[in-house]
């Protein structure tokens, strides 16, 4: 059941990979949703039909066969379902079937199409394999997986330079983090001597996490980041989260991914892949409890990154980059969660966060399609009337993301901001002042957004209704019309925005904190995840177990200060933008505080100028390859040494036998 | 009575003369002369000490080292006339067609 | 007088007897007949060195015994010395019969001359005293003056001639003085005879300690090492191997570089592995003997092989770097002399002699008449125009360069072998590089050949039938030798056997 | 006796033999003679399926032959072949790469035919009997004589500098594997006498390192480089790989493939066959430095080949990084490291002939292979373009790929050896070798194939033909199959590499502390 | 009396010897040679080596010193060719050599034992080493072999020198 699960995505790729270039668009568009419906319904069935189990912590494997095993080290391609599995392919199936939905509208009448649903199908099935493998090594199967897909995504319009930059650079840099991932795992068997998640009796097998929870927990030093021992671990399993979750310092991809149709924006650039990074260290709960310096760093990392991330996106033009730079920003927040031991949170904000971004994607996919491919916001403006329900979903996302009381982004937003403030295993004022950072970054969301919608939606109509050949440079599809008065999308895209928008309204009601409705409506989110995630022992709790005495009064008053930042941060966009809808932001932020080009200046020009300069044409031809050439002529020097004895005159030929004769003679005599 | 040793210095003298002479001389008749004069050297180094020793072996030797010089004689002195034929010339410097 | 108190035992030296014969023969056919078919010049002798052949093999298996009051030894030694220079000389003449009548040359004294050589050869290897290495050698090295200038036309030809006839006769003469030192040094007035030029006697003089005088031997040996090096050309003695070898007739170079090599190295092992290396327990002054011409033959070795190589690379006449390729293989095989290992040094000349006639015999056919093309560059190309000749070259090259699966590597291989067992590991170091450097310009004889673009006004020479079967000969005898030398070696080793003590190599202090 | 391994080395040379006596005449028949060398070296592979199907997990020789060859003066070189784990994969992977390399120059050779296919036949019997055998002599004489037809198939039908490039790699193989050859002998002897038995075979020899200790560390050093270097050069490890850009650039497509799919991995088969269980005091005294040279190798690879302007030298480039790899794996003395390395092996030569066969195919269109030639073959070119990206992901070891596992099998063997010292440091730099072969491949992808057709010589190339497809088709299944299933090629050489890492582990022989030994 | 015989014809010879080195004329070279060759006759005759003494001039200096001469004459080099020099460095060698050759040798020969020629059979003096009743009987008995190689060497050389010294067309 779980291996239909990944297989039927799988299926749809090779069937659409081999046979889907003579096939018609509806053909493959059906195709391509139907595998995952099948993936998604499959999922729900499984969800609800093992829900008691997954919630009492039960674990449910799947066996297909074992993949390497060499001496002691083994990897199975066996699927695990979890409740923490479990919640992720729920959701990732449902949002992925929708996304699929909308780019059957979105693509339509690219030559493409039968390649883009592979590649998609594709993606899902790496996506649910890393999500539901039950080792490290499968894990990091669709761990690259998704990468190859998010690479081969990206350059899908492999005619245009820029998006095979981006895609390279994505998956460049995410193999940057994929090295740090790869030699977590490897310290991981060393020390653990398995890469399996958990102890299975049944196949012989040792888990990694079991291991971790029977190690004593890793000093709170510096130092332990170099020991070798678990922090090291969790350290370098999140310096592979950073990289496929768009943390600083390897966030430079995800910005330049929008190169990539928005489906595959919303997809895997906020939806789901990048939130495997969060994905991974909730799983690898157990160890990183035990390593409370990567807790820390995880923690400074994701809030430094949500407020960096959040300030350029303030800045920008592109309405795709602003949704990115606020994918890595709410991504941020999760890490934060995480990093202050509130897994479950952040969790919980991947959930939330699936549904508005997905849907804010989406909307704005529909936007661009609308106004024939522009990406500009300073070429949109007042929108509504033109596209009534994207404008409307995409208000409800709007409200969603920055946080408005009672919508998803509401609920797990706050959660993970009160945990930060009450976070007992962080030194004193590091929790106070990471809340303020996200308290701050919450601000800034809610402005960036507010500024967004503005400009779309609201004040002077900007675009140009007229057809014109300026498409050169940001243009998004090749099925393009060009001019035109802007209009609502198609069924088959407007759909999958309702239900988003349905989605990002109401999901947070499920994972609704318990401090908050006074255990009216239970957190379903958090019980039901309890079981998968790890609790530090006690001298490092980092994060309070719900505990019914405990006095929710701090929570509630956190609650009314973020709803404040909420409605105030919405406030200022609203009354700045109205009036200055084109105001210029600093330089600073809007060329993004030129990460890029330190990047480049510091490490890729340098190692392209080295390698051609130094490694190249120094070392290896001239030393090296001058050193075997020089032997050569070193040879041939002496050989003509010994030549020029031959000087071809008897006599002198004469006089060297008298001197070599002379020389034996001399020795067999001095004896 | 002459000491052995004598016969053999002498032996050694007219060697060394000879064997320079091979180096230092360029014409090719004088050159083989030289050699001649080596085996001569060697010949009576040979008879000296078969005198001595009451061997007649070295003696014998002596004959055929004559035999063979005068058989190395006459191919010697063909050769070096077929090369006159063709350089007019018994200079044996002018021969370095071949080197290196 | 009874013939057999002077020991005469015509089988003895009946191999040499066929071979004069033989010569004599094909004199008096050109004395007859003035317009002697060449052919039959060439059967006569082709019969002559078949049957002396034979005659060489009914001498195996015997008791080894020496007549003639031990002038001449029959033992396995000689024998299979013997045989390399029969299957020289059958090559030799082979290669040689077309090429006579290209050339316009006389043709009975050519094949006459070359059956002396033989003859000379013959009694260098079967020689048991100095007396008759020293005139085995003057025989060969006489008669080869005459081949060397056979061109009587040619400048080359008459200036390698006169070259090795000054060389050679200069070394003779070192070499008699070498003689004449030992022949006083080995006095032993309460012996009889008094002194004495027979190696036997001699070697139980040295070991009995009972000299006239150590240093007489001392600078004796030294002296039969300048007169056999010269012969074998190893350093600082090949000096003249080069232009004689460039100068000479290629055929003539062929057996020059090959036949009288391995005689020169036959009387070399004979004099210094079996007569002045210690056998038993007795040392006397054998210890000092050996240890000093161990020591100054492993700098000459290494000399010689690294000046071989050396100089071989930057030639641009293929003659020439052969020459200086037979230079550096005298190398190797002074390596077998040093580890006193005689049937190294025979199995080695062996696929020597036959890869590197293999070898002249293509060069000969390329070169045409008059030795024309001799440049390397002359070879540009040529490889797919004559496919055939420039694939048994390859063969041989790659085969002198010691690729395994062909005689050139089982020869270096058993010779090193032999090196490594006793002991002398610096020269197996040596001699690996040095074929490691050789590689270099044999490979630039194939790339001419095969890599480099035609040179222009090649024509497919024709090939006579006798030179294909010579060349066919040299192929399966060098691929015979590489994959299936386990027969050879056999009867090599069964001769170790029977030859009673084997000499012993002396442990140097310093490896 | 077993003569199985005899026939399938001996085949292709038959085969060889053939084309010389097959329609003799002016004008061969060309499509004929590649026909005849096709089913000869078919034939060939298939009987060497028998291989695998008939190996005995178990380990150790099999398929034996030993009869005598030399037994005079203590020769006691046999004719002795036989294949084990180690080697059982390489022989099938030589069989299987010989037929794509004549399937891939069909069209492309069209000078001298008959010698072309004649040259790689041979080499194929040198590549099978290097693997097989079993006696060191023998082993020399295939380590050799193989020489000859790569030299000639680099030399003859390269490209420009094709006479340097061939020289090149000459000389340098020559060089080494001649002191390989002064090893020999000197094993031969110190075997000889500890032993009393003269042999050259390996298998006593190496059974007899443990029972007579007949090494002392200081000549196992010597040996360990005779040997090493042979197979150092052969790798080819940093600094001794320059030979390799030149050779590969120059030599035809055919001669590329099999280049860098079989005769690199002579040399880690080497290392692996002699090296480690014959020196293991020495191995385990010079991994360290081994090992760095791995990973500058690794490194520096990667970094030279992200600049190259040409395909080839770039894909040439990246086997030494790749081969860094397996060096590595072999010389961390563990399970995985070591069977990674094997895999390795195979997958370098599937990846990187595929990559050959790829460039190659582009080459015989264009006559470039300047990566500033081409770009956007995607739009005329898709099919190419699909088997390019899967055999270039094969290479930047995307799991399920092959290359992952034996990549990644390396780097936790190395990163968990317990032997190696500052493994981890070790494990930790090669993985950086993951970001650059993904930088440089992914690179010359994307200029090659994406954006938009710039060059209008490109605008009417065709996509792959029926033929060429055949070709890709079994790689790319491969590629595949490798990646998803490794256990079937790892299951078959497991116990025989536990038996050599054993040997390596458990150093107290010679009066070696055991101090390695007690932390593991 | 012996000494000072033995004095007066090694001055002989060494002159004459050098007299070869000094001549241009190969011709008085030639004439020189023959000096020698009769003063070590001489000497032979005083080691009692009455059957070699004699060949030597019969045989050397007068059979194959009167070729020499004869051929010298016959190749009657033009006397207007200016004079080449090659390699003029070498003439500079001729000391040094010549003193280190001479100073390895007497260093071997000083060590030789001072011994007395065996003083002459009472009886059959005429078969005392040295005359030719001893050289035939030895030539027949011990060295049967080399005198009949010899036969073989000489007839060789006269082929060798036939074929090289006889004219064009021949």
């Amino acid at each position: 059941m779980l291996s239909a699960i990944i297989l039927a995505p799988l299926a749809g790729a090779v069937i659409l990979g081999l046979f889907g270039k003579r096939m018609g668009e509806r053909l493959i568009g059906l195709i391509a949703c139907s595998t995952v419906a099948v993936s998604a319904a499959l999922s729900l069935y499984l969800f609800f039909s093992h829900y008691r189990e997954l919630e009492e912590g039960s674990r449910i494997y799947e066996y297909l066969f074992t993949w390497i095993s060499v001496g002691s080290f083994r990897s199975d391609f066996a699927l695990l379902l979890d409740s923490l599995s479990a919640i992720y392919i729920v959701f990732i199936t449902f949002v992925a079937f929708w996304i699929h939905v909308f780019a059957t509208g979105y693509m339509r009448g690219d030559t493409g199409y039968w390649r883009f649903f592979a590649y998609l199908n594709l993606f899902m099935f790496a996506m649910l394999t890393l999500v539901l493998a039950d080792n490290f090594l499968l894990m990091f199967v669709g761990w690259e997986g998704v990468g190859l897909c998010s690479y081969l995504l990206i350059g899908y319009y492999f005619t245009r330079d820029y998006a095979n930059d981006a895609a390279k650079k994505a998956f460049i840099v995410n193999r940057i983090g994929d090295f740090g991932f790869a030699v977590g795992v490897m310290l991981l068997f060393t020390l653990s001597g398995t890469i399996f998640y958990f102890d299975d009796p049944a196949r012989g097998i040792t888990g990694a996490f079991d291991w971790a929870l029977k190690q004593p927990v890793d000093p709170f030093t510096a130092g332990a980041i170099f020991a070798g021992g678990i922090t090291s671990i969790a350290v370098l399993l999140f310096v592979g989260a950073t990289g496929k979750s768009a943390q600083i310092p390897l966030f430079v991809w995800l910005p330049d991914a929008m190169a990539g149709p928005t489906p595959v924006s919303a997809l895997i650039h906020a939806a789901t892949m990048v939130t495997a990074g969060v994905y991974m260290v909730a799983r690898a709960s157990s160890i990183y409890t035990h390593a409370p310096t990567a807790m820390l760093i995880v923690a400074v990392i994701g809030a430094a990154t949500a407020l960096f991330a959040a300030t350029i996106g303030l800045a920008q033009w592109d309405i795709k980059k602003v949704l990115a730079y606020s994918t890595i920003s709410q991504l941020g927040y999760m890490f934060l969660a995480c990093g202050v031991g509130a897994f479950v949170a952040g969790i919980f904000h991947v959930f939330t966060h699936a549904f508005f971004k997905a849907l804010l994607f989406l909307g704005s996919g529909s936007v661009i399609v609308g106004l024939h491919h522009q990406q500009d916001m300073r070429r949109m403006g007042g929108l509504k009337k033109y596209m009534p329900v994207t404008f409307l979903t995409m208000f409800v996302g709007w409200l969603a993301i920055s946080g408005v009381p009672l919508l998803s982004g509401f609920f797990s937003k706050d959660e993970i901001l009160y945990r930060t403030f009450v976070a007992s295993g962080l030194p004193d004022p590091l929790p106070k002042l990471l809340w303020a950072v996200g308290a701050l970054t919450a601000l800034l969301t809610a402005v960036y957004m507010t500024r967004l919608m503005v400009l779309t939606f609201w004040g002077k109509e900007r675009f140009d209704t007229h057809p014109t050949g300026d498409h050169s440079d940001h243009h998004d599809d090749v099925h393009a019309q060009h001019g035109g008065v802007p209009r609502e999308s198609p069924r088959s895209m407007v759909l999958p925005l309702i239900v988003l928008a349905i989605g990002a309204a109401v999901a947070g009601f499920i994972g609704v904190p318990e401090g908050l409705s006074g255990g009216v409506i239970p957190n379903y989110f958090e019980h039901f995840l309890e079981p998968s995630i790890a609790h530090a022992p006690e001298p490092y709790v980092a994060t309070a177990p719900v505990q019914a005495a405990e006095d929710h009064s701090t929570e509630i008053i956190l609650t009314i200060v973020s709803s404040i930042i909420a409605l105030l941060g919405i406030g200022l966009g609203w009354t700045w933008f109205n009036r200055k809808p084109l105001w210029e932001p600093p330089k600073l932020l809007e060329d993004k505080y030129y990460v890029d080009e330190v990047y480049d200046a510091t490490v890729v020009e340098p190692v392209k100028v080295g390698s051609t300069k130094l490694l190249w044409r120094i070392i290896d031809v001239k030393i090296i390859d001058g050193a075997v050439n020089g032997a050569g002529a070193l040879a041939s020097k002496i050989g003509d040494i010994f030549r020029s004895l031959q000087t071809g005159l008897a006599r002198s030929y004469v006089a060297l036998v008298v001197l070599g004769a002379l020389i034996i003679i001399g020795y067999f005599v001095m004896r | 009575m002459v000491p052995l040793a004598w016969y053999l210095g002498l032996s050694a003298l007219l060697f060394t003369i000879g064997a320079v002479g091979v180096f230092i001389k360029r014409n090719a008749i004088t050159i083989f002369l030289c050699i001649e004069l080596m085996l001569n050297a060697v010949n009576l180094s040979l008879v000296a000490l078969s005198s001595f020793f009451g061997d007649v072996g070295g003696q014998l030797f002596v004959f055929i080292v004559m035999t063979v010089a005068a058989a190395e004689a006459a191919v010697g002195l063909a050769i070096i006339i077929s090369i006159f034929r063709n350089r007019e010339s018994l200079n044996v410097d002018e021969a370095d067609t071949l080197k290196l | 007088m009874n013939p057999n108190s002077i020991g005469i035992d015509y089988h003895a030296v009946l191999p040499e007897m066929i071979t004069a014969v033989t010569a004599i023969i094909i004199m008096l056919f050109d004395a007859i007949s003035r317009k002697i078919e060449r052919r039959l010049a060439g059967a006569v002798s082709l019969i002559g060195l078949l049957a002396a052949a034979a005659a060489i093999i009914s001498l195996f298996g015997l008791p080894v015994e020496t007549s003639f009051r031990g002038m001449i030894i029959v033992d396995d030694f000689r024998l299979f010395f013997s045989l390399i220079f029969i299957i020289t000389t059958i090559l030799t003449v082979l290669i040689s019969l077309r090429w006579v009548k290209d050339e316009d040359l006389p043709t009975g004294e050519y094949f006459s001359l070359l059956m002396f050589a033989t003859t000379g050869m013959l009694f260098m290897a079967s020689a048991n005293d100095l007396v008759m290495i020293f005139l085995g050698l003057e025989i060969t090295s006489i008669s080869t003056y005459v081949l060397c200038g056979y061109r009587r036309r040619d400048l080359r030809s008459n200036e390698s001639a006169v070259k090795y006839f000054i060389l050679g006769s200069f070394s003779t003469a070192f070499l008699l003085y070498g003689i004449a030192f030992v022949y006083g040094a080995s006095y032993n007035a309460a012996s009889s005879p008094a002194a004495t030029t027979n190696l036997q006697i001699i070697k139980s003089r040295i070991e009995s300690g009972q000299l006239f005088s150590e240093p007489m031997l001392l600078a004796g040996a030294a002296m039969l090492i300048v007169g056999f090096g010269f012969k074998v050309a190893t350093a600082p003695f090949h000096i003249w191997s080069p232009d004689v070898y460039e100068g000479a007739p290629t055929p003539v170079t062929a057996f020059l570089s090959t036949g009288s090599k391995a005689a020169a190295f036959a009387s070399f092992c004979r004099v210094f592995i079996l007569t002045f290396a210690v056998t038993g327990v007795a040392r006397g002054a054998m210890e000092t003997l050996q240890t000093t011409w161990t020591e100054a033959l492993v700098v000459m070795a290494i000399l010689t092989m690294t000046i071989g190589n050396l100089a071989a690379i930057v030639q641009s006449n293929i003659k020439r770097m052969l020459a200086y390729s037979s230079i550096a293989h005298a190398g190797y095989a002074l390596i077998g002399l040093i580890a006193l290992d005689w049937r190294a040094v025979a199995f080695y000349l062996l696929s020597y002699v036959v890869i590197n006639i293999g070898a002249f015999a293509v060069i000969e056919v390329i070169a045409r008449r008059g030795d024309k093309r001799t440049e390397i560059s002359d070879y540009a190309g040529i490889g797919f125009q004559s496919l055939g000749l420039a694939t048994a070259l390859s063969l041989f090259l790659l085969s002198l360069a010691g690729i395994p699966l062909t005689a050139g590597f089982m020869g270096k291989l058993f010779v090193f072998k032999s090196a490594w067992a006793a002991g002398f590991k610096v020269l197996v170091i040596v001699g690996v590089i040095n074929s490691a450097i050789s590689w270099y310009y044999y490979l630039r004889v194939i790339v001419a050949m095969f890599f480099a673009e035609p040179a222009v006004g090649f024509k497919t020479p024709a090939v006579a039938r006798s030179l294909v079967a010579a060349l066919v000969l040299a192929a399966i005898g060098t691929l015979y030798l590489g994959i299936l030398p386990g027969s050879i070696l056999n009867a090599l080793e069964r001769a170790g056997s029977s030859s009673g003590e084997a000499p012993q190599v002396l442990r140097m202090q310093s490896p | 006796m077993d003569y199985i391994l005899t026939i399938i080395t001996l085949l292709p040379l038959v085969g060889a033999i053939a084309l010389m006596f097959f329609g003799r005449g002016e004008k061969p028949n060309e499509n004929a003679l590649r026909w005849t060398a096709l089913v000869f070296s078919l034939v060939t592979f298939f009987i060497s399926l028998v291989l695998p199907a008939r190996f005995n997990s178990a380990g150790g020789l099999q398929f034996e032959t030993n009869v005598s060859w030399i037994e005079a003066f203590d020769f006691g070189a046999r004719y002795h072949v036989g294949i084990d784990g180690l080697s059982l994969w390489l022989v099938v992977l030589t069989t299987f790469l010989v037929p794509l390399a004549i399937l891939s120059s069909w069209n492309s050779v069209h000078f001298r035919v008959r010698e072309f296919l004649f040259s790689i036949l041979a080499l194929e019997t040198g590549m099978i009997g290097v693997f097989v055998a079993m006696d060191m002599i023998l082993f020399y004489l295939f380590w050799e004589v193989m020489l000859v037809p790569m030299y000639f198939l680099i030399g003859v039908w390269g490209g420009e500098r094709r006479i340097y490039a061939a020289v090149k790699f000459v000389i340098y193989t020559v060089v080494a594997s001649l002191l390989m050859l002064a090893g020999i002998i000197a094993l031969y002897y110190m075997h000889g006498s500890a032993t009393g038995t003269y042999t050259f075979d390996i298998a006593t020899i190496t059974a007899d390192t443990v029972t007579y200790a007949f090494l002392d560390p200081v000549a196992q050093s010597w040996l360990f480089w005779a040997f090493g270097l042979a197979f150092f050069v052969k790798v080819p490890l940093f600094p001794f790989h320059t030979w390799l850009p030149d050779a590969h650039v120059e030599a035809p497509t055919a001669g590329s493939v099999i280049l860098a799919g079989v005769l690199l991995k002579m040399g880690t088969y080497g290392l692996m066959r002699f090296n480690l269980p014959i020196f293991p005091d020495a191995s385990r005294e010079w991994a360290p430095l081994v090992c760095t040279l791995a990973v500058i190798g690794i490194i520096y690879g990667a970094l030279v080949a992200m600049v190259q302007p040409d395909m080839k030298k770039l894909v040439a480039y990246s086997s030494v990084s790749h081969l860094g790899f397996v060096v590595l794996g072999i010389f961390s003395f563990t399970e995985q490291g070591m069977q990674g390395a094997l895999y390795q092996m195979l997958n370098h030569g599937i990846s990187t002939g595929a990559l050959f066969i790829i460039v190659g195919m582009i080459y015989d269109r264009r006559h470039t292979r300047q990566i500033a030639e081409f770009g956007g073959l995607a739009n005329v070119m898709p099919v190419y373009s699909a088997f390019f990206m899967i055999v270039t992901l094969s290479s930047i070891a995307l799991p399920l790929l092959n290359g992952f596992v034996g990549e990644f099998l390396v780097l936790v063997g190395t990163f968990s050896s317990t032997v190696l010292p500052s493994a981890k440091l070790f494990g930790a730099l090669a993985a950086t070798g993951m970001i650059l072969s993904a930088v440089y491949m992914l690179w010359m992808y994307q200029r090659v194939v994406f954006g938009e057709v710039r060059n209008s010589e490109n605008r009417t190339l065709k996509d792959l033909d029926g033929r060429e497809r055949l070709v890709l088709v079994p790689v790319i299944a491969l590629i595949f199959f490798m990646g998803i299933y490794p256990n079937l090629f790892l299951s078959r050489s497991d116990s025989d590499i536990k038996a050599i890492r054993a040997r390596v582990v458990s150093g107290e022989r010679n009066g070696r502390p055991a101090g390695i030994l007690a932390q593991e | 009396m012996e000494q000072i015989l033995f004095a007066v014809f090694a001055f002989i010879a060494i002159a004459s010897a050098l007299n070869i080195l000094l001549q241009r004329n190969p011709l008085y070279s030639a004439l020189s040679l023959i000096g020698t060759l009769a003063s070590l006759s001489a000497l032979y005759m005083m080691l009692r080596a009455q059957f070699i003494a004699a060949i030597q001039i019969i045989v050397y200096a007068g059979a194959i010193m009167v070729l020499f001469v004869f051929v010298i004459m016959l190749l009657n080099e033009p006397k207007d060719v200016p004079v080449i020099e090659k390699a003029k460095g070498l003439r500079f060698l001729a000391i040094p050599f010549a003193g280190l050759l001479i100073a390895e040798t007497f260093y071997v020969i000083r060590t030789v034992p001072d011994i007395q020629m065996p003083p002459l059979p009472a009886q059959e003096v005429e078969r005392a080493v040295g005359t030719t009743w001893s050289i035939g009987t030895s030539l027949f008995t011990d060295y049967l072999l080399p005198f009949e190689v010899t036969s073989v060497l000489i007839l060789m050389a006269v082929v060798g020198a036939m074929v090289l010294a006889r004219r064009e067309g021949d």
